[in-house]
């Protein structure tokens, strides 16, 4: 009898998987589950002429950006919270070096749903901002049930989707911890599905739980077994994000507009050029650095 | 469950019509392929267990709101009841409706019943008549079909009698798309998905001519004739030049189809 | 300080929620998870000029046709599967005795949540169907970015959403142990939602387990506390449906159009009129009978 | 928490600014109403937090994905991540952040923040400049915000100064609309929701006139002149015959808002 074709993968070989002008969907939220491990190593590849559909996004973006990898880009926020509100290479270059397709959550989740849906378009309450203006999938047209016009967008093909979620089986059935957030959107829109966990479990215990089941597996091409994989963002319920290495994130970042580019060639050389796998990115940070992430410390009092 | 364990007795009837037909559904099958099953279809869902228990064990299967896998299941205790409580625990993951309908681009194979289906696959749940304030038969209603069939890859179409009133030149009411009146009009109609590909009914299995979608004969059940088959027909079928024998399971696979798939036997009528 | 205003009613409080004349919309899906303690009670009243909107539906959408109760009817199907393809008040008097409103289940999807986002329509992938022709709210329109002509569907307003669910806390935090159906679309569309469950339960419980909550106390106004309220219907990993007493329904209708209205009428007294209570009506059932229908004696083998 | 564990030294200060935008926030919430609560917008938070910690307990919040209750929280120890892991336990419900977007009909109030606010409420998180692939200075995006600002019953906007540059004649560009051009026109647009209630700076906080939706001051902050608010507006601000006083919470409250909701202070800058 035949058996069941596991889907694992590395870090390293489901980078592969991304090629050069390839539409690719990035989950999470800010600085939390994004799938940051295969960000680095797609940014060690130097990936261009990407189109990348993102949700609100934090410093994983700003890489790609900084390293010109990126040629249109769709993402209704790109900020980095407390640490800085707002990230410099978007900041500095967009428009400029990279087209921006304006998009609120909203119209992106719309987008989205579209190409899920395999509608030629679907509605959304944007009529009156500059979204119409700035995003060419964006138009108004008429009701035609007599109401007001209403902007409508189209749907977008997503050639690969990247995400990361706590747990896995080798199968492909994926469970988040925590918020959703879209990923389960960019998982039904997207041609490939690459999903990044922090750990592998028996389907026993997937099976166990089946209502936690964010992605089955019919959604899933790739699993990537990367532990820290979202650092140096927070993963639900594993660790916080890593403020000190955001902060010298951001702080090269600024130096570089400053006219200073050392900061920013070290940081890049550390943590991206230097390590040849997502193991010697960890050993890089430091796993004494990592542990201290753990969210059980910070809830010492309450 | 090895083949040793099934009793001899059970392999001895030659098979029968319900479990030819199940045979095929299992034939068309993929290692990989993403399937819906229904309730109250026990010949695909027969098809379909049989092709993941043997050939495909990476079907990904969703049954109403449960996606799940169901290689490792020794005995199914009821073909007609795929999302049952007994079944459910093999269930990895529970999608709201909304969301399975989302994944229906995936999918690459789903079953629908008819009240009517005419010479273009295009089927009726709703009903018979003329007038829809007073039809002379109310269906059950279009369920899913009518978004399934349009976007899903592919589908099959069963009905439990071949009869000219099931068979209709034209559907009175249509629920779901089949090619619309043939040759490209589907596409012209912009429906994503591939449409219907094969009609299995008690007598025969049709598919669909590719030029013209017009439904074309595929295979005679055992002991049925092709009068028999035309006569029944409410409107022209087309007859290929050979009509191909249906395909025999192995002895082997029979035996997965009696022993573990239906061990009630309802194929077996 | 002030403190926390439960949501708790009983099941005869809670139905005279509904008005005639209302919108009403019903989740669950054929024979599982149906609020038929409700159904019930509204069907003692005798609620009249309802419009009905539904997920699939079995044998408490016939029981409410049996007794004129709607006037309007928008659902995929009515049927109760293997008991019976298809119901008899629905089958006879479809289009006759109450308007249908023909939909598929994406239609009914669509048209929800074009009402929860507040969009003047929703395309749907119905074009070449029926629908368009049976369904007033639905309209083929050109598509504005120049494809083939699609069919879009008018948002509707719910007045009530009657929902079966597993189990709530006393503020209306709602968790059901199995599919979702739609029944999150009907509470997010609907101006006022009644949720039935089988327990209450702590709201630590719920806190525990968050991730499993599928309505959260923001969509809820009522929580009813109905142990077997889906009776003769099944609720997810509590009980089967009761094949025993569908058939008694089945075959009282079927009796009523072949001239012998007695089992009918015979039905209606003992399980719809005689009852005063949800109680009453679980020991007409009698509890013995009702014990054998937990899930669990089926698992015996395997 | 009794009132007598605050100790009298916390109670000394008279209120700070930003604690009485705080208790102006929080005396606009109605017990039951539906908030939605952002990440670094600590004025907000601790008055919605004060609403629901003192007349509100059935305040339902929403922070990020977070369906929350917090009346029975001891301390919030980081205002500014409402959604952290430590509040998160007090969760009720996770939603995906498209389940979200669909309850903000619900919603019956959200804020935001902007680079610029028009004199008809109107705001603006994409950039400032005329050209959009060459702007003077690029926002972080719109996130939420246009969608959010169309659907929901009522919103604030908050910004964090009171200059001319951000309370502009025009928005360079809008990310959301709050009432267009005003008078009718954001019922002319068709959005549903209520649009923007209240604009709050450190210097002041604005209504808008109900017929022509203009821009209006309501309260001064203290310590702030009417001509230092307009001079520091970039449009012409309606002024009320006569502005009223901010309303001061009482020693209770404040003793809630400095020993329970901000214990880190930072409202008291």
């Amino acid at each position: 009898m035949a058996t069941r074709t596991p889907k694992l993968m590395t870090v390293e070989d489901a980078a592969e998987l991304i090629r050069d002008g390839d539409t690719i969907g990035i989950g999470g939220f800010i600085t939390t589950n994004k799938p940051c491990a295969l960000i680095r190593r797609l940014t060690r590849l130097r990936c261009k002429h990407l189109t990348v559909v993102a949700a609100p996004s934090g410093p994983e973006l700003d890489l790609m950006l900084a390293n010109d990898m990126i040629d249109r880009l769709i993402t209704p926020y790109c900020g980095a919270e407390a640490v800085s509100p707002i990230l410099p290479f978007f900041q500095k270059w967009a428009g400029r070096r990279f087209q921006v397709d304006e998009v609120d959550n909203g119209t992106l989740i719309a987008m989205l749903k579209a190409q899920i849906q395999r509608v030629p378009f679907l509605p959304v309450n944007v009529v009156g901002t500059s979204i119409p203006d700035l995003n060419p999938r964006v138009k108004v047209i008429d009701d035609p049930f007599g109401g007001p016009p209403i902007a409508v967008v189209k749907p977008i093909e997503i050639d690969v989707a990247i995400i990361h979620a706590t747990r896995a089986d080798r199968w492909g059935n994926v469970q988040h911890f925590g918020p959703l957030f879209i990923d389960h959107l960019f998982a039904q829109a997207a041609k490939k599905v690459i999903v990044t966990v922090e750990r592998l479990v028996p389907n026993a215990t997937i099976r166990g739980n089946a209502l936690l089941t964010s992605l089955p597996s019919a959604f899933v091409d790739v699993i990537v077994e990367a532990p820290y994989g979202a650092h140096p963002g927070g993963s639900h319920n594993f660790y916080r994000l890593d403020t000190e290495r955001l902060r010298m994130f951001v702080d090269g970042a600024k130096a570089y507009f400053a006219g200073n580019p050392e900061p920013w060639n070290s940081y890049m050389e550390l943590f991206v050029d230097g390590p040849a796998t997502h193991g010697e990115y960890c050993e890089m940070v430091g796993m004494s650095n990592m542990f201290k992430l753990s969210l059980e410390r910070l809830d010492e009092e309450s | 469950m090895a083949l040793a364990n099934v009793p001899e007795s059970l392999l001895e009837a030659p098979p029968y019509p319900m479990e030819l037909m199940a045979y095929f559904i299992a034939q068309q099958m993929r290692n990989g392929d993403y399937v819906a099953l229904g309730t109250n279809l026990p010949v695909s869902t027969a098809g379909v267990l049989l092709a993941h228990l043997t050939r495909c064990p990476d079907i990904k299967i969703s049954a109403l709101s449960y996606f799940m896998h169901l290689a490792r299941v020794e005995r199914f205790h009821d073909l007609g009841q795929v999302a049952s409580p007994r079944l459910s625990r093999w269930a990895e993951s529970i999608w709201s409706l909304d969301a399975l309908l989302d994944a229906v681009p995936r999918m690459d194979w789903s079953f629908t019943g008819a009240l009517q289906i005419d010479k273009f696959g295009n089927t009726n749940l709703i009903g018979v008549g003329d007038d829809p304030t007073n039809l002379k038969f109310r269906g059950p209603g279009s369920v899913g079909s009518s978004t399934v069939a349009a976007i899903c890859r592919n589908y099959m179409i069963h009905v439990g009698s071949h009869a000219p009133r099931v068979l209709v030149e034209r559907c009175d009411f249509r629920s779901a798309v089949g090619f619309g009146e043939g040759g490209d009009h589907r596409q012209r109609l912009g429906l994503p998905g591939g449409g219907p590909k094969f009609v299995i009914t008690p007598k025969a299995i049709m598919d669909f001519e590719p030029e013209s979608k017009h439904m074309r004969l595929k295979h005679l059940l055992p002991g049925v004739t092709l009068d028999e088959v035309v006569n029944n027909t409410g409107f022209e079928l087309m007859i290929p030049e050979i009509i191909e024998e249906i395909d025999l399971p192995s002895r082997k696979e029979l035996g997965i189809l009696r022993a573990r798939i239906d061990v009630q036997g309802v194929l077996r009528r």
